[in-house]
């Protein structure tokens, strides 16, 4: 049956998830101000608070799907802050590949190692199927050998090994490419830099050189050493990836937005501007008018993520949703944050509060896992029912 | 429970609809929009649904099934892909009908809804909007002061559907001496002092037959209020039609994208399809991504009217995001149909019209 | 040196525009709901006034410029209606071509009819260079034979001729376009109907139908048969006349969004909404802060059209800025009209009241004489210093 | 006479601003941000290219040049075209100089004047904004009561430019008990009561060295009222600064469009450049299209200041509009160039802070 209001059982997690985003949010500006540190696994709070995953037991048929409310925590954790855990979970992104395409003895053996996800290049932005990197086997020690730069790297500093998208020929264009699992430490792989951004200072994001690095032959995941004749199959299986981040990015970003919302309601409220809805709208002052429809605005968003994680929830594709989700979202928290900074004025860019550092934090949302523009391609090809070389 | 998830009886009920918005509504559409006309065999069809007669209590000759908002907002949206004059049409009678089986007293429902049960359509209508600029609910000017056991109403109201038609009329009034709290009194149509005029003639929605109403002083005994002589809460009642407007909307959007997008396939422009180029691809996805994001908000603002939770704020970020939306979506689908979207030949031109008008129906949606 | 005030000559022009276009709005409602009507080419009260063109002479240097002068003029026209004049000046864009591409014998010979202009065919949008419709010379009779169908065609049916885009040889691309005369009354020569339209109802936007309809040799204009072997020379010849011609149909469009902008303010004052510049906006109600937004696009694309027309002034070129009068222009009055009905509400689709009009007949500007997509190409093309194969 | 012809001397200028920003702006303006420093050597810089002297009146020591704000607008998005910040802190004396020379008294132009000068940069700026949430003009809760002959100022400042170097204030206050005019008030640095407190942290514009000032009953004589005691037209003060931000602002939209244009020309994706994709070329077209618009907007308002019109609508509209289209030119900024526009390594990131910073100043410009 079609509703949207959480049971008491989400209620008790999502609760617990805004104590500790509450906690989270006291160490913030400091992480913000001083990049070069990197927040605690776990803050000293945390012995006053329960694993949120504990509460996860016990939950019925009649609770909300699993992938549902995974989106609900992102946003309800980064509504705190978005580097900043009460503890910090093991995995990165790297894990959710391996899950994904990994065999299951690879699965045991680095399964429980954090592992980043290496796919962007200086010179292929958001196109993976430019991947440069090069994969050669030598069949006398029976190693791959690593050649290639990655940037962005996700929690690369921090990660025990990565996930490495390279290609065993480049003229077979998607077909050719694979991932690969490097460990840290590994000769030849190098972390280049923590990269200076505009915002997420205290997330770490990694660039990382290799250099002739060698890694065992069971170390491309899946095992599969073929490069199909044709479509992309070794590539679907790393994009598979995505269908679970895009919708998990979108909401990381809206529970940023729904903090600079909340902010900008509750400073309107103090200084006694009239923000009701029902009422018409011209009895509202331009102001409350634009947060009210920034309000709004922030809702469709999240909805759209949400479809998106129901659909997996019920094993049904979302591969078009998750691109809606990702494009609607990132879209959506630029004009809010930005909207809201609007609406405060003169406050709104002073680094007393919070709320520029979320502006700035934010914009990361339409950029990674894919630009609006990326999704907008995956959309439009499933409208039309155009292939990749049909709309390119 | 946070759930996407139709019943298996809405999805019988969603596909009933498509098959009828595609067979006795679309292919009419137009002839109806420029005659500016509403065709009796239509009202019969429509009526035959059952939209409005299913959902009322058994005691006043009605199908007794549950009322749901969610599954009245599916069917809107079927309904509007086909049509939106003609399902405003359709359901007007149920926003009357459904408020008195709502908020209605016993003798309210007893007196007004077995007419609506019967075997021939049946109208009456809600009277909310009023002339001058800037219309919307917090400046209503229409007042209904109470003189002994009596209301007095005086005031004008516009663009109540099928005005022309209506039998009663559920007017919208301030109380009048200071009490600023919103009534609804129910209007027979040859009430001394009701003049009903039109139908108005408008930018959309042509065939809606909306009418206008010139209270004088208009005397309706204390039980003609809607609740009884104490009144009630009018807000479910503004909410309930806020979230069909938002159906409506989306239902309009999701036809201008699905017009479009064989056109933008065929239509050569520069050596290829025009859908092929980004500036119209990335508009058709567009117009897909918040086609979805209206309907999620309908549905939710609908579920919050299902479950008797208060729907104030829902149902105005539903009908504000979807105005906002569907106008967009109508603009950009003129633009990507370019000359042909301006001419008549083709339904966008008059979606066009329609999404102006709809999105300012009950005042501005959006500012 | 810089300045935007019209001169005391300037205004005596303006406010007799203004007079006019004051009567004018009287007929604008009865040619609207008539569609079948044609507007006289002189109205009744036409004797009371001088003509325009008169007010031109004794202007001096210190005078705005012509090609600014009539921007503002359209524009002043438009307010009162598009279609409606006090008097109808004779010609159409037809005669700006032959202006633009004839010989001075044929600019004598045809000069004095009114001259449409068909380009747009049904396959091709605002494609030029996809026209269709072919002109085949006959050596027996030395005559052009034309076959074709072209739409779109303004003030199609009441001109006395036309000149036609049609091409000597497919293959040739735009370097086969030519235009060829071809008066009324020509075998041949089918007008097939006015086109029923969104908005401009009053206006005759006619089809025509070309069937083995022969015109002398000398009819095609400027006389030059040879088709360049590369670049495109007859198709710039006749391409031409759209540098005058893009920012005019902007100024229309305006004239049009400056009169639902005056109905809307002249409203909300009657209604006692304080409408100021220069308090803040906090103190402003979200209808006044709308109706300001919208009162600065609107002069913000009005400067971009007189822009353009005040580099034709100068000799310059304005291919670019053409493009960028017609682009905002375009954009602007759909977001401006559109925008007034949500500010006044119900009202503003009653047909009581001019405005519902206004946003139809206004929604043409984006789409005739080449959509905001094609302006952008030759904009986008002109910043990346690409040519119009390296952008489509 | 419309024209948009600039004259010879203000081609002359023009260049000579493009190439100091080119060479003593752009290069610094990453480090300046960086470290939130404002270089002495650019403030000497900067003040040799005289454009508060020339425009100061001779018997002040000044050019005598008449003043021409058309010319400061050509002059400001040069300037803002190389760093906004930095022009933000060349011409932030020139806004106090300007106010004295054009609404102070003789005595007001002949005791603060001078220091503007001479051989050396002189630092005096303007005190409006206020801390609290939506603070506009119309909000100032700084008072200033009178007292006998003098003035009693009270309240709290924020975000001064080059606050923290500033020898006197000019503070907008409102009059107290009743009386709602504006007025300007000329506070030294040391007067009695003020607390200069700095430099602010903040998003964007971070080498500005803004300061807060805190009033606590600072009294000045009756005489340091801008125009004298009775006063004078402030909103001309806020005029001439809302239309050096919008000049400033079509600056910095300009750089963005002109960074954008070779990255998205180098950078390859899909097999082509980027730039050859709609989404990304027809992306920098509208770059073009506002940037112009920017710019006729604030000439415009800039004309109307210079011949004594009322700019008060016209420099609204320039700020409003520029705002709303930097803003998102710069948020497109960063979208073009994708990943590189979110590190620092590029000054896509800064541009996109200043942009919303400049936004806001002085009020939301738009909402």
């Amino acid at each position: 049956m079609i509703d949207f209001e959480p049971t008491a059982n989400d209620r008790k997690i999502l609760d617990q998830v805004r104590q500790e985003a509450l906690v989270v949010r006291s160490y913030a500006r400091h992480y913000d101000e001083n990049e070069h540190e990197f927040p605690p696994d776990e803050l000293p709070q945390a012995k006053d608070f329960p694993n949120v995953f504990a509460l996860f037991a016990g939950r019925g048929k009649e609770d909300t799907g699993m992938g549902v409310m995974s989106m609900l925590v992102s946003a309800g954790q980064t509504w705190g802050d978005y580097s900043v855990r009460m503890r910090r979970g093991k995995g990165g992104l790297g894990n959710a590949a391996l899950r994904a395409a990994g065999t299951p003895e690879q699965q045991k053996k680095w399964g429980h190692l954090t592992l980043a996800m290496a796919i962007t290049e200086p010179g292929c932005g958001s196109d993976p199927s430019m991947v440069q990197t090069a994969a050669v086997l030598d069949p006398a020690s029976d190693e791959w050998v690593l050649n290639g730069e990655k940037i962005f790297v996700t929690t690369g500093c921090r990660a025990e090994g990565v996930v490495v998208w390279a290609t065993l020929d480049k003229s077979a264009g998607r077909a050719g490419i694979k991932s690969f699992l490097v460990e840290k430490g590994t000769p030849g792989f190098v972390v280049a830099h923590k990269e200076k951004k505009l915002g997420i200072r205290a997330d770490d994001t990694a660039a990382y050189v290799f250099r002739d690095c060698r890694i065992p032959r069971g170390n491309l995941l899946g095992g599969d050493e073929s490069i199909p004749k044709q479509g992309s199959g070794g590539f679907r299986g790393v994009m598979k990836t995505f269908n679970m981040t895009r919708p998990a990015v979108a909401a990381i970003g809206l529970g940023i937005s729904q903090a600079a919302l909340d902010f900008t309601r509750e400073q309107l409220e103090q200084a006694g501007v009239p923000l009701e809805y029902g009422t018409g709208l011209h009895g509202l002052s331009a102001a409350a008018q634009k947060l009210l429809r920034l309000e709004g605005l922030q809702e469709a968003a999240m909805l759209t993520v949400l479809r998106a994680a129901w659909l997996s929830d019920q094993g049904q594709p979302n591969n078009t949703e998750s691109s809606i989700a990702k494009a609607k979202g990132g879209a959506a928290v630029r004009e809010i944050t930005q909207g809201c900074i609007e609406i405060l004025g003169p406050m709104g860019i002073s680094r007393e509060f919070l709320l520029e550092k979320w502006f700035r934090d934010v914009r990361i949302t339409d950029i990674y896992e894919g630009t609006g523009q990326v999704q907008r391609l995956i959309i439009g090809r499933d409208v039309l029912g155009y292939s990749s070389s049909e709309l390119r | 429970m946070i759930s996407f998830g139709p019943t298996e009886e809405q999805e019988v009920v969603r596909e009933a609809m498509r098959e009828f918005a595609a067979k006795a509504m679309r292919p009419i559409a137009r002839e109806c929009d420029e005659k500016s006309e509403l065709p009796e065999e239509f009202l019969q069809a429509s009526f035959e649904l059952g939209l409005t007669t299913t959902q009322l209590p058994e005691a006043c000759g009605g199908g007794g099934e549950p009322r749901s908002p969610v599954t009245n907002a599916i069917v809107l949206e079927e309904l509007a892909h086909g049509d939106a004059t003609l399902a405003l049409a359709a359901v007007a009678p149920s926003l009357f009908a459904f408020a008195i089986a709502d908020l209605g007293t016993e003798e309210q429902k007893r007196s007004l809804l077995p007419a609506f049960c019967g075997t021939r359509p049946h109208v009456a209508s809600l009277a909310l909007m009023e002339p001058g600029p800037g219309f919307d609910v917090s400046s209503l000017r229409t007042l209904a002061e109470p003189k002994g056991d009596r209301f007095v109403l005086s005031g004008s109201k516009r663009f109540v559907p099928l005005g022309m038609r209506a039998s009663h009329f559920l007017v919208l009034a301030r109380g009048a001496n200071g009490d600023a709290s919103l009534g609804a009194y129910v209007v027979p149509r040859d009430a001394q002092g009701l003049r009903v005029v039109g139908p108005e003639k408008t930018l959309g929605l042509r065939a809606l037959g909306c009418a206008s109403l010139e209270l004088e002083r208009v005397e309706v005994p204390a039980e003609a209020r809607l609740g009884g002589a104490g009144g009630t809460d009018v807000r479910r009642l503004l909410n309930a039609s806020r979230v069909a407007l938002a159906a409506v909307m989306t239902g309009v959007s999701r036809a201008v994208l699905e017009y479009a997008v064989p056109y933008a396939k065929d239509r050569v422009a520069f050596g290829e399809a025009i859908a092929r180029k980004q500036a119209i691809a990335f508009t058709l996805a567009d117009m897909r991504i918040e086609t979805d994001a209206m309907r999620w908000l309908a549905w939710r603002a609908a579920a919050d009217l299902e479950h008797g939770r208060d729907a104030t704020r829902s149902a105005q970020q539903a009908r504000g995001y979807a105005a906002e939306a569907c106008m967009k979506i109508a603009d950009d689908g003129v633009q990507v149909l370019g000359g042909h979207g301006y001419i008549r030949e083709h339904p966008v031109e008059m979606w066009y019209r329609n999404a102006r008008s709809l999105g300012v129906l009950e005042g501005a949606a959006t500012l």
